[in-house]
């Protein structure tokens, strides 16, 4: 059955990778994430896990040889945040041109120079074009069940994509929450051994995936069709893993509280959690505003928002992150979500919030600031402003 | 929910001792979260961690600005202003000061000032260091002056904490913190 | 493999050739072999670069240019 | 026909399929045949190698490279894929130009060597970016012409072979496509080897040396007879002098490329004498070690 405990973001990841038997895990140390690869380094100095951890000498490095052991046939872990995360761009470019189902963790950490150490989303939205399937996660069980669930997507023969399981530096990878830890063979049971059968680098074995010069748009077909497919097989996983593990994150997005409701915003990551206090406290308050929850940003779940965009009036887009100089000034999930909807006949009025940015904190008077103006919205018919960056609006709190 | 807010200097342990007393209300059977606010891993600096119990799963993952409870690792980091800031009226404040209880003046009035002496305690069992560690000092103050947590709940996680004969030093320090921490029930 | 284009083409005289294997041995692409019965190449694959006829000690290749 | 036919067999039995896409007399597809008669088919090549993996295409094995950025990491993912499913009999090849080894790589090997990484690392070495169109590399020797250095490098080339045995890797050789047998022993060794082996390999490149495609074996052979590319090995630190020609003048070696066709006598001079010098440090060193 497992055990409870408390465990930081970084830990709950360190022991999804061990329950899914990581074989390969090539590392670079970077501020938020270290204390993930140090808790893996443990656990192998233990003998807990069995893994060969390469202490590569930059990220650079370390996805290349995520990519060469990956494709010599191991199931790969690796993790890292911001600035090293772009390092690494160049190469995260391949794994989903290979089909080599990887899985990172991105620890959300801003960019510099205008950040901290503490989280903005830039860092893994910068990868939103590579092919990366990419998760958010919002506390330490969610990061925990998601490293296990991504291998199971990933590895899937219809996806055969590597995922991203991105979570907050510090506000999810450093907090400590109890955590439910699965039964190493119930995750044996439910995650098979590692066996591709597209790529194979053995010698006599030897089979790969190669773009040729006269039909580079059909490969890249090929991997827009696998993300496409990859929305099916997350709802599966979601169902199949809820199924043996008692927990359901609702695959894609989550509403939270949206009976009735015509007016909701939407979040990613850590501040989620915030989010559902503040909707509790304004809804026994009276204020009809709901909470929608972007679990996955790639595959971009059109389908799925295009549903729920029915039933609401308004919709808030809260972005953790900046677009310097986009359309209409916009976030970059506030950019998505407007051209998901485009089409829809009837579409909802978007407001977009700046929130979070360069690492600060995200606030429950912000998140009350949020929700009101969508209901304001909501009850004049018309968006105030069509982007909002919330921390310039001065609401009492200074830290 | 209870909010709890310490500060510390980086090098003293205020994150382990959070984590401490979040893994001993835990084991209480209560729901806990720590949230560490702090710059890279190097030591010196101002380290500033996030607590919070409650009897339900605790969802919220940001900042406390009006803690219930302040508990400060270091008599000098009371004269920076941020470290005051928030306290509720009504609230409580576990300080390591060498003062009465009844001395301390933090601005607002609070239902519970606790102070101990934490550095002279550490110089005492872990010997004159330049950044004292008072972590478990603290939190046997904390146990004893707010009952949260049982001072024997403590016992387990700092054992795990500090694996060997440290294990059994560390929660000796954490009991003359219970025992030697003077309590004022100011609103009385 | 795309076509290849080539302005000599290594021919050799058996009478001369003394069979040590140079040829085959410094072709770039393998496509000189020292059989039984002499040298021969493989036309399909040679580019004509004349590394052959260079390392002849005996100068039994020459390059012919091509028709 | 009959000779078709009795190539295809040859092919068939080949680790290499001729007819790459390299230029004519290029020194890549020459260095592979020869090299895979060494390293066997129980092999993985990673890579690319100059021009691209132009001749790497041909290599009939499993191979992939990513980016000539990427040298070393990639075989360093494959090694520890092998490592976790308990492989250790085949070999892995990692393959490298001069501008990935000397310059935007340079880190990367230079890691995988002080991890003592279990592969065999091999500059493919022609000199000069001659894929993106002959551009100086760190690797480029001193005079050179590029379509970067118009006038000739200032800057002498890097002694990569000496900065990896500082690494104190087990072994560190220089070899070259003129003396095949020298080169097929050298990698045989290797493959023996356990731990980090670095290899390097002149590659001649008509092309960029420019020099008449024939002459490619002549001109490498002349680099070694005038001491411009010593063949040597270094194991465990102990350098041992492979071959010890009767030195000829540079002159022969330079007056055959027209890459150095600029160079004035003075400058010449200069070259004979940085020659001589690294000759003599070599036949001092030959036998000793040379970890400082």
């Amino acid at each position: 059955m497992g055990i409870i405990r408390m465990l930081e973001g970084n830990e709950a990841a360190a022991w999804g990778a061990k329950l899914a038997r990581a074989e390969v895990v090539p590392a670079y140390p970077i501020t938020p994430q270290t204390e993930l690869i140090s808790t893996i380094a443990s656990f192998i100095a233990n003998g807990e896990m069995k893994a060969q951890y390469i202490k590569v000498e930059g990220e650079h490095t370390a996805m290349a040889a995520a990519i060469g052991a990956s494709a010599a046939g191991a199931r790969v872990f690796t993790a890292s945040a911001s600035q090293g995360i772009v390092f690494m761009e160049e190469a995260l470019w391949m794994p989903p041109g290979m089909r080599l189902p990887i899985v990172m963790c991105m620890v959300n950490r801003a960019m510099a120079p205008i950040g901290g150490l503490r989280p903005d989303h830039n860092d893994s939205l910068l990868q939103r074009d590579t092919g990366w399937i990419q998760f958010y996660c919002e506390n330490s069980q969610e990061i925990l069940d998601t490293v296990i669930q991504a291998y199971k997507v990933g590895e899937d023969k219809r996806v055969y994509l590597p995922v991203a399981v991105c979570y907050d530096g510090y506000f999810a990878s450093a907090t400590a929450t109890p955590t439910s830890i699965p039964d190493q063979k119930e995750v044996d049971d439910y995650l098979p051994p590692y066996k591709h059968e597209m790529y194979n680098l053995m010698p006599g074995e030897f089979r790969t995936i190669r773009g040729f010069p006269q039909n580079i748009a059909k490969a890249r077909y090929e991997v827009q069709k696998a993300t496409e497919k990859a929305k099916g097989v997350i709802e599966e996983v979601d169902k199949s893993y809820g199924e043996i593990f008692g927990r359901y994150y609702d695959g894609a997005l989550e509403e939270y509280a949206c009976d009735g409701i015509e007016a909701v915003f939407m979040t990613m990551g850590s501040m989620t959690g915030t989010a559902r206090d503040v909707i509790d406290e304004i809804q026994a308050e009276g204020k009809k505003v709901g909470l929608i929850k972007m679990r996955c940003f790639r595959p971009f779940p059109t389908e799925e928002l295009r549903k729920l965009a029915k039933k609401y009036k308004v919709i808030g887009i809260v972005d953790r992150n900046t677009s310097y100089g986009s359309a209409s000034g916009s976030g970059i999930v506030a950019m998505e979500v407007a051209r998901a909807l485009y089409s829809l006949d009837d579409r909802p009025l978007l407001l977009n919030f700046h929130v979070g940015l360069g690492g600060s904190d995200v606030t429950m008077r912000q998140i009350r600031y949020i929700a009101d103006k969508v209901l304001d919205a909501y009850q004049t018919g018309k968006a105030e402003d069509e982007t909002d960056w919330v921390e310039l609006k001065d609401l009492g709190e200074v830290m | 929910m209870i909010e709890i807010r310490f500060h510390g200097m980086g090098g003293q342990g205020a994150v382990m001792g959070a984590l401490a007393l979040a893994e001993a209300a835990f084991s209480e059977g209560k729901y806990a979260q720590k949230i560490p606010v702090y710059g890279g891993m190097r030591r010196g600096g101002d380290v500033t961690v996030f607590l919070r119990l409650d009897d339900k799963p605790i969802r919220r993952t940001s900042g406390i600005y009006e803690p219930d409870a302040l508990v400060v690792l270091d008599p000098t980091l009371l004269n920076v202003a941020e470290v005051r800031k928030g306290l509720k009226q009504r609230g409580t404040a576990i300080l390591n000061v060498n003062n009465n209880p009844e001395e301390v003046d933090l601005g607002v009035p609070l239902s519970k000032i606790a102070t101990v002496d934490a550095t002279g305690i550490s110089a005492e069992v872990f010997g004159p260091r330049a950044i004292p560690i008072t972590n478990t000092i603290m939190l046997g103050a904390v146990s004893r002056a707010t009952g949260w947590v049982k001072l024997e709940s403590l016992r387990g996680p700092i054992l795990h904490m500090f694996p060997g004969r440290m294990g059994e030093v560390n929660f000796e320090a954490c009991t003359r913190g219970y025992n030697e921490v003077r309590v004022w029930e100011c609103s009385k | 493999m795309s076509q290849i284009v080539r302005a000599f083409q290594p021919e050799v005289d058996q009478n001369t050739c003394i069979k040590c294997g140079n040829c085959q041995t410094y072709c770039p692409e393998g496509t000189v072999m020292l059989t039984e019965e002499g040298v021969v190449f493989d036309y399909r694959y040679c580019k004509g670069c004349g590394v052959c006829a260079n390392e002849c000690p005996v100068k039994a290749i020459k390059m012919r240019r091509e028709e | 026909m009959e000779v078709n036919k009795l190539f295809d067999e040859y092919y068939e039995k080949s680790l290499f399929q001729g007819g790459s896409t390299c230029c004519p007399g290029c020194g890549g597809p020459m260095f592979w045949r020869m090299a895979l008669e060494a390293i066997g088919s129980n092999s993985i090549i990673y890579g690319d190698g100059p021009c691209a993996g132009c001749a790497i295409r041909n290599i009939k094995l499993p191979t992939f490279g990513i980016h000539f950025s990427f040298a070393a990491d990639g075989a360093t993912g494959i090694v520890a894929a092998l490592n976790a499913k308990g492989r250790n009999d085949v070999t892995v090849i990692s393959a490298a130009g001069d501008g990935a080894t000397g310059d935007i790589s340079f880190g990367k090997i230079s890691a995988a060597a002080e991890r003592n990484e279990n592969m065999i690392q091999i500059c493919i070495d022609n000199e000069a970016y001659m894929n993106t169109g002959i551009q100086k590399s760190g690797l480029t020797p001193y005079g050179a012409w590029t379509t970067t250095t118009p006038q000739g490098k200032e800057a002498p080339k890097k002694r990569i072979p000496m900065i990896i045995a500082q690494h104190r890797v087990p072994y560190v050789a220089t070899i070259s496509v003129a003396y095949p047998r020298d080169l097929k022993a050298k990698i045989t060794k290797a493959k023996s080897i356990s731990g980090f082996k670095y290899l390097h390999t002149v590659m001649p490149c008509p092309t960029g040396w420019r020099f008449d495609p024939a002459k490619s074996v002549e001109v490498v052979r002349l680099g070694v007879e005038t001491w411009a590319w010593p063949l040597y090995e270094v194991e465990n630190g102990v350098l041992r002098l492979t071959l010890k020609p009767k030195q000829r003048p540079i002159e022969d070696y330079l007056k055959a490329q027209a890459r150095f066709r600029h160079l004035n006598k003075e400058q010449i001079d200069y070259v004979q004498q940085e020659v001589n010098n690294e000759r003599q440090r070599l036949l001092d060193f030959d036998g000793k070690s040379v970890i400082t």
